[in-house]
């Protein structure tokens, strides 16, 4: 990246200029009266061109040179002439203020050193957590409409099944059902969430709660709940009785 | 050396370490013996019993490792491992629910209603603490029954599992004997 | 909470992160306004001061890290060998000085003053995290802006960029139009 003149490794044309100034003991300012140009250009002559990429800026500022030097030779140019500002008062320009940002880069250097010896953990490899889940938005309502949904799926599933390969025994008639529900009726009320088995079959379930609709039109049973959640007490009707009818 | 420097410096190695050292790695960098190291050790140990300090030392073998105080773990989790939000999914939710209303419920017959396959949903809930494994159906393969837990009532904010409501009016058309059937409670 | 605890907990979370840490993020996690944090920040950093103490806190732009004491660095290095923080080259610092005085500035900016082509040292400093695109100046060509990130703060041990040291004075005569320039606090 640089550029090597006698052993100093020089980060462009300015920093060398600089160098040589320096090392004149001369102004910035006194640059085009002393010998630090014809340095310059020599030095750069002296290079060689290894890497035009990177010479191409030292090359460029020793034209920048050669072209103040040769004005300077030339009568000035009359009053009012003067289109653009002198190359000699840019460049001494230019050089006072990268000046600036060097002596800034040095005194930085010396912070970058300091914070250099202040040493940080590594940080600990935390084991990331168990993922915990938003329930926040899942509310009883979405909860229904889930069960809407696969309710609704479910039955759509039903017929595929019905005409299935398998079939088993039917052990719910409705009549069946209706005695069952009697039988566990006789001695008291019954709770409707007891009324099947716990883990009921569909079959079950559709075959008992017809058999319910049933003994409930027919006066056989009533049901009642207490509060608007609560549970469906089924007890026997005005009409009960042991009687039964078949189907 | 000073001993108070020495404790310090103790406290600087172990930190940019993070790792556990051995005493006798110390006391080479220190110049010291194994006694002034296990004095400054000491001191250290002492010194981070204050409340105002962050740290303590942990010490195993003839090695030592500063770590976090145990009492204030929760406060570094609460920094270093953000809570991972995240919703159930559609196939959770649905999982879920048959599991409410049909508890204590096998994985096959989870499958039977929704129609897909549930390993990874029930596996995911029950991770999640929302279902939990209560037993085995005896039945050919024993298969597990599963069932909701507190955390899911207490989610939803039910005492017990009766508040479940039944179905939704309205939203569903027609078929009120499946929608009894779902809606059953165990 | 005590405030000694507070202290010691925000030992606890920097010692545990290593990384810096927003002052918010610690306020977050504590359930703290910024102002407690801050009056345990400033315990933590004046109980350091010890001889006693290996720590120190380091603290850029609104963030805060527990590094170890810059005065016991021999010692650590000696058991440790920390990895050598690269430090930058002669170009890649001028550049980046100059993007820190004059920032947001173009590469063409940057160019003008140091008089030769900057792309590489500024695409290195970026990749370094020292510096960023920050947008693009609303001129032809609508040219990259850079800027300084925090991570260079904190590679200069600079709380902030007002801490940047002020342009020499006196080695320069004149131009007091242009030192003024020079000098503005981006």
């Amino acid at each position: 990246m640089a550029f090597v003149v006698e052993a100093r490794a020089f980060s462009g044309p300015l920093d060398l200029l600089l160098h040589l100034i320096g090392s004149a003991k001369i102004d910035i300012k006194d640059i085009f009266v002393s010998q630090v140009t014809d340095q310059y250009i020599a030095l750069v002559h002296k290079a060689g061109m290894l890497d035009m990429e990177e010479a191409s800026e030292f090359i460029q500022m020793a034209a920048t040179l050669l072209l103040i030097k040769s004005r300077s030779i030339l009568p000035p140019p009359q009053e009012g002439q003067e289109e653009e500002e002198d190359p000699g008062t840019l460049l001494i320009r230019q050089l006072e203020e990268y000046a600036r940002f060097q002596q800034l880069a040095g005194q930085m250097q010396e912070f970058e050193q300091a914070a250099a010896r202040v040493f940080a953990k590594l940080p600990d490899e935390y084991p990331l957590p168990p993922v915990t889940y938003e329930l926040e938005g899942l509310t009883l309502k979405g909860l229904m409409a889930a069960f809407a949904r696969v309710s609704a799926r479910a039955r759509e599933q039903l017929a595929p099944q019905a005409s299935g390969s398998v079939i088993r025994l039917d052990q719910h008639s409705v009549a069946h059902c209706m005695g069952h529900i009697l039988r566990r009726t006789r001695r008291g009320s019954l709770p409707f969430t007891e009324l099947f088995s716990q883990t009921p079959t569909r079959n079950e379930v559709v075959t008992l709660f017809l058999a319910l609709l049933e003994l409930l039109k027919q006066g056989r049973l009533r049901v009642s709940q207490q509060e608007a959640q609560g549970d469906i007490i089924i007890s026997r009707g005005s009409r009960g009785g042991e009687q039964h009818h078949a189907q | 050396m000073r001993n108070d420097r020495l404790v310090g410096i103790i406290e600087a190695i172990l930190y940019v370490s993070g790792e556990a050292i051995a005493l006798s790695t110390l006391a080479d960098a220190l110049g010291h013996g194994l006694e002034a190291v296990e004095q400054a050790l000491q001191a250290l140990e002492q010194a981070c019993q204050e409340d105002a300090r962050g740290l303590q030392l942990k010490r195993f073998a003839d090695q030592v490792q500063l770590v976090s105080k145990a009492d204030y773990a929760t406060y570094v989790e609460r920094v270093l491992q953000p809570v991972q939000r995240q919703t159930l999914s559609q196939s959770a939710l649905e999982t879920l629910v048959i599991v409410a209303y049909r508890q204590p419920v096998t994985r096959q017959e989870v499958e039977a209603v929704r129609g897909v396959k549930c390993d990874y949903s029930l596996q995911s809930l029950a991770q999640k603490g929302l279902i939990r494994d209560v037993g085995r159906k005896e039945t050919l393969g024993r298969p597990i029954l599963y069932a909701t837990t507190d955390q899911f009532l207490s989610h939803f904010g039910l005492t017990s599992l009766k508040e479940l409501p039944s179905l939704p009016e309205g939203t569903q058309e027609g078929n009120g004997q499946e929608q009894l059937y779902m809606a059953i409670d165990p």
